[in-house]
């Protein structure tokens, strides 16, 4: 057993923390989630340039390697940051997908352009129906001749509005709810057809209604299998768990201390509120909570590590445990800044905000316990 | 003991629920349900109806143009309300500064401001809390010096809820210098807003909801004869305000209203093979908060109860204060969890009246985790509820 | 709308708070708890006398008017004063089946010999399979003539061992678990083949586990039609569970002010430990707890009053949430007492004890939370 | 960063396994795993068995007989120890004094105490705490008058656990007058409990248990000999043990085997139409524990790790006990919720080694509420989990 970084662990950690320490700060991530595009160009290619953008991916598809402990120690920084920049959704997820799921040629042509920071991929799961079920599919892609034609309404996608293509799980079989009939498709964003409504989350990022009315896709854009991507899809979702309960584990321990230094200033009937007692006792809460997540991650990362990459138990144990424990953390720091925490104009209230979000994200939180229980 | 009504007291239901029916607008009845914000010109188009019917000011003595109902005629009320979709009238002129006038002002006052508030013609605004304050109201900082007939006001007030639509504001000011003992040197003043001194600026919170601004005064000059009782006082006069307003925090009939709701939205709401509402730990987490609200029912009930028979809302009622927000934020996360991905869309147009486009996420559900982030507040203000656990430690259990 | 207690209520609140005051300290009841038969001969002739064993019942069957109001009163101060004489298990539930499911002639032989104090009843319901499903029963009745021959076990039967009479609910039809085919019979204890093991409960109660091997029960012993008692059974146990309910309520004001009492004059580091702001904000929310346990029981007693003795969905309201708030007021009494609190010397862990029972009797916290749910 | 054992660690392990396997009574596996405290005589047979093994002190540096095992090894051992159902030593002696000795004691009394330690001869009990001085050790009243070679003690000590057994007692004592500053006036004293001014009297815990003592102390003659280290620095060794002794207090290996348990038996009961483990509030309740001890494996197995690189244990480690006696203390709770009924006798008799009449209730069940009520102590004693929140505050956090 051995929980310490290696040497290359701990120069890309240096490498994050750096950027996210000077140039990051919470004034220059407002002006990127107030921009036109929600995130910054300039940084995205600067990720790639510093070989971020290679981390997810094994060494044989132009990666790093690949380990979930390596995305951990990016994805801690990221929290720590509130970055926006759309490395979860387009490089982890997505980019996971094609990893795993497309062919060498298809990975060839894209994961290169994917790394070097030039395409920017979205992948479209949710529907308005589905909730956390991702078998739950109604987008249907009927063959025709050698096109899928595509219809249906995808929900809430992740980096939807800036992405270059999307991944579409789609119907090509069975009911509703079955498990076997799922495909992957991608899909041009400017395909004729394709109607997207970009929007901003309450966090700060930014996602899209895709609606697809007739949509024609060459079946040579079919990323795995007809009708069994659903695996695949499984993995992918869970690999991007596990990269949110990082970030969430950096926001947090961000937002912890930042509460604990807070109150050693704050005064209230002459005193500096961190010496209330009630309030000191709390804060001790907030700190194991936020320690016994980061447990469940090291965890959750290592299994995942040890498995290959398929630690389902793990990760809804680590997703269930942290978002319990980004609830009770985030709530706190509010509660305690008081007024000053519930406005606009205070970087608490942002981890907060990302802190609330990603306890739905991928699953909530009894979703997962329940899923951990095997129900 | 029982809990029946009277026949009296269900002819007086079955007015609510005609009124209601007959002069609730519908656009504000659907924002209302919808749980949107609704504008000032909604809010004052409802309270002049309320005006009409003579049913404004619940809480006022009949002398003044109050309904003098019973602590049930209230409950009433309040439960319809909830349950036609009809908002809360804003407070701060009839259910804040108008007790405070009607008790502590002068007949010249009443007659001046209590019609007015009445007719719902005039906007009230509430100043009590300044920047760095916090829960701390008797160290305020805001100055208002005696020359000749008028004070002089100089400070800044913070957290003044709908500020941006006030004519007037009710404001506690420090009247006495650092030699006078903290409280002993607040008095209490109603300022016009129109004066070029005042400055509002807007503070928007989490939820993106412009709701609350600071109030800035710069040489301010407010005729004496706007000060209500004695100098030195306004503190005393705040404070008995402070507890009155304690039980209507509470907020029974509106969550009541929204846990119905959420088990409509819920049962529609698929979840794995079955819908949400039927998934057994959301239910679980469904009854414990609709359990604690019907408790929380009957404890406010319980305090009406001894108010009627002339006991003054007692320090123990602070309770309702904290019962109330934690079960309201509790249902804002039931929201959130029955939303699952809709929660997070933050699209700011589709909450403006006149919206036509397309809205993303089922009706009430898409903004849950904004109003989730918003609400957050109403554990802070009012007196946070730390402040509220220190009043029944200090008082109720005399630790 | 009216919360305030009849004259008659209020004279028998002090009726019965006088007796706990000056009759019922923690010594006597040590006593008490120590002797043979586990209560007092003499107390529960007083309870006849002073009219108390009439309060479950109708005026009709020769009691004080069978209101809930009435039941809530007595065992509100019953829990201040931990009685364990069995009032619970003899007269509410016990003699709450024969007035709801009995002949007028079994009413008349019974009821007034239990008014009067001299009869000990105890209901047998429970089976060491059946958790709380009423209709999990094993214990069969076949008729044989005029005779029901009885087998079977019945589990953790409360006043089980001082009882002179046995209500028992058998399968005299069905399945395991069906909710017809459920009969009551009532059995000497002296019956041939009866064996009882009797043996006290953590919370200074009496138990007994009851076994039937070939006992005969002459047919004018059922309690109601064959096969149909389920629906009485239940709204027995729905009525001595709202009783129960208030017990707590009693016994968890008694635990709060105590605590709140004892942390004014135990001093820690100097200072009176009640002076610390951490454990006054806990005792607030002692005292909280108990405002709306208190809330909700007044509720459910004005339902079941209101709807003839009908209240199943207020009564797990009142369970769930007594149960909630008997667990945290209890933990919390032990906890801030200290060392001190653990030992069997000091009257707060015996309160402790009680409010952990009443967390599982009738049904845990869980199972009627569920229960209002509908699930 | 890995969790894989090397092909060193799984020999050990299985190396482990098999003495396990051979080695441990099947009386005493029993009455472990069915949770039945066990007997001096168990205890004392149990060790020695380790220590013929070479076992006995996992913690205790080689050079006196430890095993001198890597942090991994300890968590194998501590893991098959309790999937296996062997007892925790008892610590006092292993795991408590024989640190102080062996790390400020002299040569001498390291050859004197050590062995019998080892051997287990010799039952150790522990005297820190005094009546009414709860968590505040540093206020003890339990004076040491220096006579000649001698220190006359009188006092009293309290929550002494197993002190029915003890052969001998470690002490602090108050060498100095009320003129010293309050902790430089304490020393570290062994007694022999044989002494005729020394008296036990029991305290009897909630659940029933003889577990605690109250030891007087009444004109007890001890040789200074039997001081460990220097007068007045008694404190500082006390305070060393207790940071030292803060991992093991997490119990993480015996909460995974009680989990495991309960699972089995929650799958064996019924409920409605299925298992309780099938119904989802029971699964729900018992995931979160789960998932949190999993937590508070790798939280001790962090804390393991940075001390085998060297670092002592910081205040952070408190979190350890925190988390170990909530999560145990919450398992007591759905061991109850499984029981039902069956939680509720309590029949001294059944737990006595040799009972052989009619056992009420299935087995490890039918004790879950005396268990219960017995395991509130432990948030309790060892520096009550406040104590603990007190110095994370300021220690960790700085407030």
């Amino acid at each position: 057993m051995d929980f310490s970084y290696s040497e290359e662990q701990q120069l890309l950690q240096n490498s994050v923390s750096k950027f996210i320490q000077q140039d990051y700060d919470f004034d220059r991530r407002c002006k990127i989630v107030n921009s036109d595009i929600g995130f910054s160009q300039e940084n995205w290619q600067l990720f790639a340039e510093l070989g971020w953008l290679m981390v997810p991916f094994k060494v044989e598809d132009g990666g790093l390697g690949g380990f979930a402990v390596d995305l951990m120690v990016v994805m801690e920084e990221f929290g720590r940051g509130l970055v926006v920049e759309p490395f979860l959704a387009c490089a982890v997820l997505s980019g996971g997908l094609i990893a795993d799921g497309a062919s060498e040629a298809q990975k060839r042509e894209l994961l290169g352009l994917l790394i070097e920071g030039q395409l920017q991929l979205a992948f479209a799961f949710a529907e308005p129906q589905s909730r956390y079920n991702l078998a739950d599919i109604t987008t249907t892609a009927v063959l025709d001749g050698d096109s899928y034609i595509l219809n249906g309404h995808k929900a809430v996608v992740l980096n939807g509005g800036a992405a270059d293509k999307l991944l579409v799980s789609v119907r090509t079989s069975g009911a509703q709810q079955d498990c076997d009939g799922i495909t992957l498709l991608l899909v041009d964003t400017n395909t004729a057809g394709l109607h997207r409504h970009e929007y901003a989350t309450v966090d700060g990022h930014r996602a899209a209604e895709i609606k697809f009315n007739n949509v024609k896709v060459p079946i040579a854009n079919r990323v795995g299998g007809e009708g069994t991507a659903l695996p695949v899809i499984g993995k992918a979702i869970d690999r991007a768990t596990l990269a949110l309960c990082a970030e969430a584990v950096g926001a947090m321990e961000k937002i912890y201390k930042k509460t604990v230094e807070y109150t050693k200033t704050r005064e209230q009937f002459g005193v500096a509120i961190g010496k209330f007692q009630a309030l000191q006792h709390r804060m001790v809460d907030m700190f194991t909570e936020y320690e016994q997540a980061r447990s469940v991650l090291l965890m959750a990362a290592l299994k995942m590590d040890a498995n290959k990459g398929v630690a389902p138990k793990a990760v809804s144990a680590a997703k269930s445990r942290i978002g319990k424990a980004a609830r009770l953390i985030g709530q706190e720091a509010i509660q305690l800044h008081g007024g000053i925490g519930v406005t606009e104009e205070l970087d608490v209230g942002h981890f907060f905000k990302r802190l609330t979000t990603v306890q739905y994200i991928f699953g909530s939180t009894d979703f997962h316990t329940l899923r951990f229980a095997g129900h | 003991m029982n809990i029946d009504f009277s026949s009296e007291e269900l002819a007086f239901q079955q007015e609510v629920q005609q009124f209601l029916q007959e002069k609730l607008p519908a656009d504000i009845r659907e924002r209302t349900l919808k749980e949107i914000p609704l504008d000032k010109e909604s809010f004052v188009r409802w309270q002049k109806i309320l005006y009409e019917q003579g049913w404004a000011a619940t809480n006022w003595p009949m002398e003044y143009g109050g309904t003098g109902w019973t602590p049930t005629q209230k409950y009433i009320w309040a439960n319809e309300c909830a349950n036609f979709g009809a908002p809360d009238v804003i407070p701060f002129g009839l259910k804040m500064v108008a007790p405070v006038i009607f008790t502590y002002g002068s007949e010249e006052q009443k007659q001046r401001f209590l019609p007015d508030i009445l007719a719902s013609n005039v906007w009230w605004c509430q100043g009590y809390s300044e920047p760095n304050a916090g829960s701390d109201l008797a160290s305020l900082k805001t100055t208002a010096v005696r020359e000749g007939d008028e004070y002089v006001v100089n400070g800044s007030k913070t957290w003044t809820t709908l500020g941006q639509y006030a004519d007037w504001i009710f404001c506690l000011v420090r009247t006495g210098g650092p030699e006078i003992k903290n409280q002993a040197a607040i008095s209490f003043l109603l300022i016009e807003m129109n004066h070029p001194g005042i400055t509002v600026s807007p503070i928007i919170t989490l939820g993106g909801h412009h709701e609350v601004n600071e109030v800035h005064f710069d040489n301010v000059r407010v005729p004496v004869a706007n000060r209500i009782g004695e100098e030195g006082q306004g503190w005393t006069y705040a404070k008995v305000l402070l507890t009155h307003e304690r039980t209507g925090i509470a907020r029974v009939a509106t969550s009541k209203k929204r846990l119905q709701t959420l088990k409509t939205l819920a049962s529609e709401t698929c979840d794995g093979g079955a819908s949400l509402l039927e998934n057994p730990a959301f239910a679980q987490r469904l009854a414990e908060v609709e359990i604690d609200l019907l408790g929380l029912e009957f404890t406010e009930l319980r305090t009406l109860a001894a108010v009627s028979t002339g006991k003054a809302p007692g320090p123990e009622s602070s309770i309702l204060k904290i019962k109330g927000t934690e079960i309201a934020q509790f249902i804002d996360e039931l929201y959130m969890e029955t939303a699952g991905y809709y929660g997070m869309p933050f699209v700011r147009e589709q909450f403006k009246s006149g919206f036509d486009g397309e809205w993303v996420g089922p009706g009430v559900i898409s903004s849950s985790v904004p109003r989730y982030l918003n609400n957050r507040k109403s554990s802070i203000y009012g007196g946070s509820n730390e402040i509220q656990k220190n009043i029944i430690s200090k008082w109720v259990l005399g630790l």
